[in-house]
């Protein structure tokens, strides 16, 4: 058994209580990416979109494939949704192992596959007045197809 | 009684269509995505609009990502989006 | 500029708290390592040896190898020393940078380099008495070296 | 005025030496750390046992990671000790 969160939501999270609890886990090593609005372009502010009925279990489908490949002791992932500002946190993947490899790599690969292959959508609002739908990135893509 | 197929648009796909999604009749076991998406695209303009680059659209089908050539079989939601941009 | 903050002591720390700084540079992407001494096999406590002279330097200098391949904004290393239990934080690795690739290769660089290129010396003792200082595996070396 | 070398032993090497450390006169130049390592064996039983196998010993030479082979130079501290194991 390992321990398996999933938190589709608007509310903000706190990283520290989340890697408190991956650290409990009795493996070596806890790894962990967060994601932040960055400022600057004159962005005001984001909004993000998903798909809600769909998010939470391609979202466990993306960890299954994780499990598959690494050993992992727990993988933790939030995803905010909503409206969000420069300096507030989007994303938090989090992972333990025994293994520090595994924990990294996991890691990696679990933000890579939520960055394109999870329903959210995100609009970004400048402050003159412009909100645009962020355009997907095929660099992104490419970043994922490397896990094969 | 006719099957229902639901469809849900996400991002600018429905803020040009204007609403979130609808129900329609079934279009049929053997038709595709894609086949659905021409249908769709003469509903009027905001329909024209979004589907006007079909290569630029990705589906869910039942909550499963699909390719544009899927068929519909028998699929009952059906979600119509841009590429993903989470994380 | 950017942050670097190098500790190397017995206490304990807070990773939220590293967490925080690294997350108020104004990049969007914060990676982090921690890790924390495994039980098992008897493992009763590990104590955990440097060269103090040495110490801080050598990890600065794989701070600035890390600089150099990827535009960090900010680096924050802390590794204790003296004993440490199981479920105790040895070691945290975290990064902040505007790309998550960088944020997250270079924790991954960093740890790896620590673990085979900073002057550290783990002993551990087991419940049965047993005390044996931890051999280097030639798999961490390996690890290190896909860095190029 | 002589030139000393200050030597610091780490893990199993300060142990078997029983000691952390230690001041010599400096051996040269042009003598290498494989060399004074050979020549420290000689000291007696402590030294003996911790450099019974050179290729499991690592060296330092004023803080930076030197190979077995370095020379001594005008270096001041020499570290010797096994492979790290941080992290």
């Amino acid at each position: 058994m390992s321990l398996v969160s999933i938190t589709v939501g608007e509310a903000d999270f706190d990283p520290a209580s989340l890697l408190a609890q991956l650290e409990g886990l009795g493996g070596g090593a806890v790894a962990s990416f967060t994601g932040i609005v960055r400022g600057g372009d004159g962005l005001v502010a984001m909004r993000l979109d998903h798909y809600p009925a769909m998010t939470e279990a391609q979202i466990a489908r993306i960890v299954e494939d994780a499990q598959a490949r690494w050993p992992l002791l727990g993988v933790i992932v939030v995803h905010r949704v909503g409206e969000l500002h420069p300096g507030e946190r989007i994303v938090f993947v989090g992972t333990a192992s025994a293994h520090r490899g595994a924990a990294l790599e996991a890691c990696a690969f679990l933000i890579d596959w939520l960055k394109t292959s999870a329903p959210f959508w995100k609009k970004e609002r400048f402050a003159d007045g412009r909100a645009t739908w962020v355009e997907a990135r095929a660099e992104d893509d490419a970043t994922r197809d490397r896990w094969g | 009684m006719t099957a229902q197929l639901d469809i849900l648009y996400f991002a600018w796909v429905r803020e040009r269509i204007g609403k979130d999604g609808e129900s329609i009749a079934h279009p049929g076991a053997e038709v595709s995505v894609a086949e659905l998406i021409a249908l769709l695209a003469a509903r009027g303009e905001g329909y024209a609009q979004a589907f006007a680059q079909p290569e630029r659209l990705r589906a869910a089908l039942d909550q499963h990502f699909v390719p544009l050539d899927a068929l519909l079989g028998s699929g009952r939601e059906l979600a119509l989006f841009p590429p993903v941009t989470g994380g």
